[in-house]
């Protein structure tokens, strides 16, 4: 990579439970201004890195055993989530966490609790939320604990948004999404990106839909990083498109057809 | 690289669902079993037995019992030493209206009138969950107390409502020196671990656990709340009362309602915390820890020769401190840290 | 190395007595150090340890297990806690080692044929009650003015509190006063609606039968609705600087019973410039030597060591005696007034005579009333209730329990 | 070892009988199904129905009232009006374990695991109605409780290794990745042999080759077994692919029902929810 | 029935209820703002009191000059929880945070009495706890001046207490942190510092309830149990509500007094020990979140 990374992970390992090694050593670089995605499979380590980069790790009883983090030139492993987002490096996590109890709007304003602009400045970001989701603006007054699980996940999303960061952590953000507004989603985070020049990290199932948004792709296995490169490289790889894209060299395959003798992918790990 | 379990297979599911599947383990259990009952009667002094081991595993007990309502079914509880109260006060009151009746038996029937005193109190657990509910068990633990001291039948119309526990007798046979108690106590606690065990890998233990985790979802499943919940009351009192008669007959002796009160509840929460929620063995490294180690600390600050009173709030200090201690090295609990010792063991030497 | 004494206490220095506690076990130790500076009895020195039981029972039988087999074998104990008191109860016949319980405990244990380990000396709740009774009687000019006068009996709501019932009961009875009894549930820390009911019946006489936080509480409740504690007698466990200090003014005028005539007197004297003067005290606040629960351990303390003279006296002298002498010595003691003059506590206790029939020796006591100060005595002389009647309801209840336990009473040698 | 062995050694279902899949009769009918909470109208005058056998989609936006509608299926939420005929028969007051009693199983939307349990534990908790040993027999382990228990057993590892499971078999469910957890959910609903399978959004958080898998057991449960299935999902292409009609739900209306491609087609599941270029 | 005797037990439970509220208060605002249940509320309360005459004792000052020393320490003690109990523990489950607070109690115990002692002693506020006299001559009720005081601290307390939580921001960020510490933190929440304020006004709101109590009932170990008097009041208000703490606060001191004057003779009294939970028990029966409460939101 030229340009001089944002963010950048060097070789970190991590431990849950003292015992549970789940990062073996991954390293990864995201530009100023770029979107990265992070592909894998389930339990590949991609909510652990983010977590890692966020140090919300402390709170899961996981442990950074080596390694470093480093946003914008500063090493970032020991401060905490606060000083963080302070800094311009917001989180979106994997899983929803909306505040169940507070109203949608409650819970969107906690997001800009760092911020200490005017009543008024912060009434613009809301209307801007809303505009990217109208139906948080239906759901507005509800509390989060009883709306669907697709509202709360428009939720979590606006309410990072709302702490106008410079760097976003986004864990799955198109999870129980509709198609519609799954690619909406995606419209907004290259309308930030190209706007406001804000950059993104995201781990994402939706290899497709991420590779065709993202600059660059890292794909994870088993806790280690087994494949980098520009995005649409990934995207033409063949065994990438076999395996995250679903398709191979006939075309999509239908759902229906498909054998459990598929050739396995074990020599990816 | 001693404690493996490589090259054991496991060749039926039976094998599989021991409660020891490591062969290492029950090694380590048969000999505990050895070392308790032939071994600590011989060498032990009757200080340790009747001071230390008897009050250690009656405490064990009414922990398992607690650990069975408030652990594996989720229901947090306060009322503990009522129910402890119940199952000594009926044990006293069957041996001294029932001529004859054996010792045993009789602790048994204290245990069940404990577990339909559970039951009616576990009623409100249908609807009330979290500290609500441990606020309002409360009113079993004062309720229960405030009847045994209002009502003369059930202490035999004693003037001040103290009990004097029988002597034990069983088959012609007394228990009462230190280590007959402590054998008898000994072999009472592990029967009924034994049952908690099995009731936890079978399938009670699987719908009291899945109440606890979502109760929603385990209706969904077809577990019937009320009937889940109202019998881990039954039997968490159950044990919390035969433990209670214990207390009374195989330890105290003389008793009155007030020395089940809700201090003792607190202390049996302290050991199921401290040990492990939702553990068999939580329930005794726990009891362990909230009785020795008072003793211990006191016998520390005696060999210090400080004033008595420094020492004794010293003590206090300390006894909190590691409470704190142990639950920031690992919030859940003694057992789960025993776990995971074991865990680096089978690695060992690897790190991971 | 001369023989020494060896004395368990099962004491408590925290918790919600911590205050009673640090007052008695301060008392005997100081006492046992003013002993052992004067050589000892007849050269054996007294030794003792403490442990703390937090007044749970629980821990009150580890700690007793653990004391009792240290310094060559324990030879007397006092826990100062009735839980405690009776989780060991049925231990100390086996273990031959004698129990006091000053001033607490089982009424009935007096009896020495079914309880031969246990020793509730000087006066037990029963004769209490019944001076108690005798005291309201004279101050109304005679007891049979008592006739249909109102007494409430507030009282703890557990075995303590209800101890003297059947001796209230049946001097009501006798005597024609009507017995308004009162619960209050432990601690006590909210006692409005006790004392609005006691407001609204009009009580001549109100016994306050508290231990504990309950005690100040009450006083301060009865401040707060307007009665007058004049008309309020406690019960000993509710008659020390550590129950109206903290009432500030409002316990004026109130008064409880003792076995302790507040004052001075030489033993406390040298107490003070012996030990005190050097450092050597027990007590943490020395502004607390002299206060009712420090005269109280050290009367326990005088106690214990006339026994272990009376011991010494048959069992040889200059000896260490051991538990079941000692038993015997507490079975024989004669602490005349002569004898207390000797020890510089006369007057501050009454002379305490035991036999195998009585193992609590007096059963007399006084009356002290809070100035807003300190603790002054105002009967001029120890009062002692119907003992008779406490004699009858003493062999009933021993008897029903030596009944349950299947003991035969009978006086031990 | 050749791929075929390989492929031999993983037929897990060599057991199972493979039955011509067929479309039944309707088992299921739901009639003019209204619910709301306060002045949220979640869903409103909704009917459709479910054959025996079938694969029935529900798709929408969000906050459609899909999973409410599921929720309604299996008696979580009790509708304020409407008539639910299941089997024939008339369903007025159907609680939760009345609905898994007759054989309504499901998985959720946020997974509803048993955290503290080990996987097998949590699909041995689905077979908890066909355990017939009382309590006492359970606390001794012995004579036909242990039998019991051991059957049952047999059961769960059938449905471990069908899921293809087996490695994680004792680890606690809490500690497992999200589409495992999924996986484990859907192994829990099965081993309950259930007549009816109703899965909320069983793919969300699975990528391309994930989903393959939960579409392959989907299928199979419901060729092997006849198992009905409802079906929540937003991945069209699933969607599209496995079911045999769809229901379309927006802002708790009904706005489409038919075969996939009617439903494709239909304009106003195009603007509600497809979107363009689909 | 007498009705001005009804009437002097009604007022009178009422004014006990208030004093139960200002402890229910320190409850409440620990709970909804970290979903912590402190168990140590009652032992900081005695702390709080004991520290305050202590020093009036150990220094020989006046009331004026050792509660700032006081202020001071409470504040002290409330950044060190922060820092030694809590910061390590976040986003473990509620049931070990709440043990953790019981490890803590113990400690606070056992401090206190080593610095200060064991003994009993007397806090004099300026405000006699005797009957008003304006009270008794026009209306013939007694009720102590000293309660009327109580019940203005109190409501002063829950009102700036109330607002606080649902006006500013950071009450806003407390009930979010309640609800998801996790979620909580990576909102950029300083969970850490907001946890100390808070754990800081708890301890004042000890201090004042320490202060009240203490005048009423002297300073002693007792005042750990005036918490045990505030649980039926925070399970019928609610957990998470200020005004929750009045309100459960006046029923049950009302009631309680009222059944042990009217009922209690009938079974033999002393049933205040247990009616208040039975009396908070029915009330969870029909709402099981308390009066005031946040509902528990259960859904899949
Ligand atoms: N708190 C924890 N304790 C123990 N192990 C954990 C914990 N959290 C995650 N793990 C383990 O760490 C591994 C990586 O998990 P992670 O959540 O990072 O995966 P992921 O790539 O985000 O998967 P998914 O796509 O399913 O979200 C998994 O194997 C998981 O079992
Ligand atoms: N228990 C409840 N209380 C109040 N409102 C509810 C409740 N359950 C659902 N709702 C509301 O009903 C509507 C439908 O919710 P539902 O969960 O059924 O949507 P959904 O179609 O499953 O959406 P998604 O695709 O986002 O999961 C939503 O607006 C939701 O907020
Ligand atoms: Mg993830
Ligand atoms: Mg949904």
């Amino acid at each position: 990579m030229t340009t001089t990374p944002y963010l950048s992970v060097n070789n970190v390992e991590v431990i849950y439970d003292h015992v549970i090694l789940v990062l073996k050593g991954v390293s990864l670089q995201v530009p100023q201004g770029k979107i990265v995605a992070l592909l894998g499979a389930n339990g590949a380590g991609k909510s652990t890195t983010l977590k890692t980069i966020s140090t919300l790790l402390r709170g899961e009883r996981g442990d950074v055993t080596k390694g470093e983090v480093q946003f914008k030139g500063e090493r970032i492993d020991h401060l905490t989530p606060n000083e963080l987002v302070k800094r311009g490096l917001s989180q979106v996590m994997e899983g929803r966490h909306c505040f169940g109890h507070l109203t949608i709007e409650e819970n969107l304003l906690t997001g800009a609790y760092t911020r200490t602009d005017s009543r008024a400045e912060l009434k613009q970001s809301l209307e801007k939320v809303y505009h990217y989701f109208p139906r948080l603006k239906e759901r507005r007054s509800s509390q989060a604990g009883y709306t669907s699980g697709g509202e709360q996940q428009m939720c979590a999303i606006g309410r990072a948004l709302m702490a106008k960061p410079s760097m976003i952590l986004l864990d799955e953000p198109s999870m129980g999404i509709a198609p519609q507004i799954v690619e909406e989603i995606f419209g907004i985070v290259k309308d930030l990106n190209s706007k406001e020049n804000v950059s993104f990290l995201l781990a994402e199932q939706n290899t497709s839909i991420a590779l065709r948004y993202a600059d660059f792709g890292y794909i994870l296995e088993n806790g280690r990083v087994v494949m980098e490169g520009a995005a649409a490289d990934l995207s033409c790889n063949e065994d990438v498109k076999e395996f995250y894209l679903g398709v191979s060299g006939a075309g999509r395959k239908s759902f229906r057809d498909m054998k459990f003798y598929r050739r396995r992918k074990r020599w990816l790990a | 690289m001693l404690y493996r379990e490589a090259g054991q297979f496991k060749t039926s599911y039976q094998a599989d669902g021991q409660i020891f599947p490591i062969l290492q383990d029950r090694l380590a259990l048969l000999a505990l079993l050895v070392i308790a009952i032939v071994v600590v009667p011989l060498v032990a002094s009757p200080y340790a037995l009747s001071a230390i081991l008897i009050p250690f595993l009656i405490f064990s007990l009414a922990a398992l019992g607690l650990n069975i309502l408030t652990g594996y079914a989720g229901q947090l509880s306060l009322g503990t030493a009522a129910f402890m109260a119940v199952g000594a006060f009926a044990s006293y009151n069957f041996i001294l209206r029932i001529p004859g009746l054996p010792v045993l038996l009789a602790f048994v029937l204290g245990g069940l009138s404990a577990a339909l005193v559970g039951i009616a109190f576990g009623l409100p657990s249908l609807r009330i969950r979290g500290f609500y509910l441990a606020a309002a068990t409360l009113a079993t633990q004062f309720f229960v107390v405030w009847c045994l001291t209002k009502i003369p039948y059930l202490t035999n119309y004693s003037s001040s409502g103290v009990i004097t526990a029988q002597p034990i007798v069983i088959l012609g046979y007394a228990f009462d020196t230190p280590d007959r108690k402590y054998l008898l106590v000994l072999a009472v606690v592990a029967v009924m671990a034994l049952l908690a065990k099995n009731m936890i890998r079978s399938n009670v233990g699987r719908s009291w656990m899945a109440v606890r985790d979502m109760d929603v979802a385990a209706e969904v499943i077809g577990f019937r709340l009320m009937r889940t919940k109202l019998l881990a009351f039954a039997v968490s009192s159950f044990y919390c009362g035969v433990a209670g008669a214990l207390y009374a007959y195989a330890y105290l002796g003389t008793v009155e309602p007030e020395a089940y009160n809700l201090d003792l509840s607190f202390r049996i929460l302290f050991m199921i915390i401290i040990g492990g929620v939702g553990s068999v063995l939580g329930s005794f490294l726990g009891a362990a820890f909230i009785v020795l180690l008072p003793v211990l600390l006191n016998v520390v600050a005696h060999s210090l020769a400080l004033p008595t009173s420094v020492a004794s709030n010293l003590e206090l200090m300390v006894f909190g401190a590691l409470i704190i201690f142990f639950l920031i090295v690992e919030p859940h609990g003694l057992a789960r840290l025993w776990q995971i010792g074991k865990e680096k063991l089978r690695l060992w030497p690897f790190p991971h | 190395q001369p023989a020494e004494q060896y004395i368990a206490l099962p004491s408590y220095r925290v918790g919600p007595y911590a205050a009673g506690g640090s007052g008695f076990y301060g008392g005997i130790i100081d006492y046992f150090n003013l002993v052992n500076l004067s050589g000892g009895v007849n050269g054996v020195k007294i030794s003792w340890e403490e442990c703390e039981t937090e007044y749970n029972p629980s821990r009150g039988v580890e700690c007793y297990e653990r004391l009792k087999t240290k310094n060559g074998g324990a030879t007397l104990v006092e826990p100062l806690s009735t839980g405690v008191a009776y989780g060991i109860l049925d231990r100390l016949a086996v273990d031959k080692i004698p129990m006091t319980m000053i001033g607490y405990g089982r009424s009935d244990a007096a009896n020495g044929k079914v309880f031969p380990y246990v020793f509730p000396l000087i006066t037990s709740y029963w004769n209490q009650a019944a001076a108690m009774i005798k005291y309201l009687g004279d101050k109304e000019g005679g007891i049979d003015k008592l006739k249909g006068k109102k007494i409430v009996h507030l009282y703890h709501d557990s075995a303590f509190g209800k101890e003297p019932l059947p001796v209230l009961e049946a001097l009501s009875k006798q005597h024609g006063f009507e017995l308004i009894k009162i619960p209050v549930t432990p601690p006590g820390s909210e006692q409005q609606s006790q004392w609005l009911q006691i407001r609204q019946a009009r009580p001549d006489h109100v016994i306050l039968w508290g231990w504990g936080s309950m005690n100040a509480v009450a006083i301060k409740t009865a401040q707060r609705n307007g009665f007058p504690r004049e008309k309020i007698l406690g019960v000993w466990w509710a008659g020390s600087e550590e129950d109206t200090v903290p009432t500030g003014d409002a316990a004026k005028g109130y008064s409880a019973m003792t076995f302790n005539t507040p004052g001075n007197y030489p033993v406390m004297d040298e107490i003070r410039k012996k030990l005190y003067a050097d450092g050597k005290g027990n007590l943490a606040d020395a502004s607390r030597i002299g206060s009712v629960y420090h005269m109280r351990g050290v009367s326990a303390g005088i106690l214990w060591v006339e026994a272990i003279r009376a011991a010494q006296e048959k069992f040889g002298k200059g000896k260490r005696i051991t538990g079941e002498q000692m038993r015997w010595g507490l079975e024989n003691l004669n602490v005349d007034e002569a004898r207390l003059k000797a020890v510089g506590a006369f007057g501050m206790l009454p002379s305490v005579k035991t036999s195998c029939d009585d193992h609590e020796g007096s059963g007399a006591v006084k009356v002290q009333q809070w100035d807003g100060k300190k603790w002054n005595a105002i009967t001029p002389n120890w009062i002692v209730g119907d003992k008779a009647l406490t004699r009858k309801l003493l062999e009933e209840s021993s008897a029903a329990y030596a009944a349950e336990k299947k003991i035969t009473p009978a006086c031990m040698k | 070892m050749t791929e075929e062995a390989h492929m031999q050694m993983n037929e897990p279902d060599a057991h199972f009988v493979t039955t011509k899949r067929e479309i039944g009769p309707v088992i299921l009918d739901l009639k003019n199904i209204s619910l709301s909470f306060g002045g949220v109208k979640a869903l409103t005058d909704i009917s459709f129905d479910v054959r025996q056998h079938e694969i029935r989609a529900i798709i929408g936006p969000n906050g459609a009232g899909k999973s409410s509608m599921l929720n309604v299926i299996n008696g979580v939420y009790r509708p304020q009006q409407g008539q639910i005929v299941y089997r024939g028969e008339v369903r007025k007051n159907m609680d939760c374990y009345a609905a898994a009693k007759s054989g309504i199983a499901r998985t959720f939307q946020n997974i509803a695991l048993f955290k503290g349990m080990t996987v097998l534990d949590n699909i041995m908790t689905g077979r908890n109605l066909k355990m017939k040993s009382n309590f006492l027999m359970q606390a001794l382990y012995w004579g036909p409780a242990r039998r019991e228990e051991i059957a049952h057993r047999i059961k769960a590892e059938e449905i471990i290794d069908f899921l293809e499971i087996q490695a994680i078999r004792k680890t606690p469910v809490g500690r497992l990745p999200y589409g495992l957890q999924k996986r484990v959910e859907l192994g829990r609903a099965l081993a309950a042999e259930p007549e009816i399978l109703l899965l909320d959004e069983p793919m969300a958080g699975m990528n391309v080759e994930e989903k393959q898998d939960m579409c392959r057991f989907i299928l199979d449960v419901n060729d092997q077994f006849g198992t009905t299935i409802v079906l929540i999902e937003h991945d069209m292409g699933v969607v599209m692919d496995i079911s045999d009609r769809v229901v379309v739900l927006d802002y708790g209306k009904k706005i489409g029902d038919g075969t996939p491609d009617e439903v494709r087609s239909n304009q106003n599941v195009i603007n509600a929810y497809l979107g363009v270029g689909c | 029935m007498n009705l001005n005797f009804f009437f002097e037990v009604l007022i009178g439970g009422l004014l006990s209820g208030v004093m139960y509220a200002l402890v229910a208060i320190g409850f409440v605002l620990i709970y909804k703002a970290s979903g912590v249940f402190n168990f140590a509320q009652g032992a900081m309360v005695y702390f709080a009191a004991l520290t305050c005459v202590g020093v009036m004792d150990k220094l020989g000052v006046s009331l004026w000059i050792a509660l700032p020393i006081t202020v001071a320490v409470m504040i002290l003690l409330g950044l060190s929880i922060e820092r030694v109990v809590l910061r390590p523990l976040v986003n473990q489950p509620e049931i070990t945070l709440f043990m953790a607070t019981i490890g803590l109690a113990f400690f606070i115990e056992g401090l206190a009495q080593l610095v200060f002692g064991a003994q009993v002693r007397k806090l004099e506020l300026p405000i006699e706890d005797v009957p008003s006299q304006y009270l008794m001559d026009n209306y013939n009720i007694l009720v102590s001046q000293f309660d009327i005081m109580a019940a203005l601290v109190c409501g002063l307390l829950v009102t700036s207490l109330a607002l606080l939580f649902s006006k500013t921001k950071v009450g806003r960020a407390l009930r979010a942190v309640a609800d998801d510490h996790q979620a909580a933190l990576a909102v950029g929440i300083p969970l850490q510092r907001i946890w100390a304020v808070l754990w800081a006004v708890a301890g004042l709101v000890a201090l004042v309830a320490g202060m009240l109590w203490g005048a009423r009932n002297g300073v002693q170990f007792a005042l750990t149990f005036v918490a045990l008097k505030a649980l039926p009041v925070l399970i019928l208000g609610g957990f998470t509500s200020m005004p929750g703490a009045i309100v459960g606060g006046l029923i049950i001191g009302a009631s309680e007094k009222l059944a042990e004057v009217y009922i209690g003779p009938m079974v033999g009294g002393g049933i205040e020990g247990w009616f208040p939970y039975v009396l908070a028990l029915l009330f969870l029966l029909v709402r099981p979140e308390g009066l005031f409460g946040e509902k528990i939101i259960r859904r899949i």
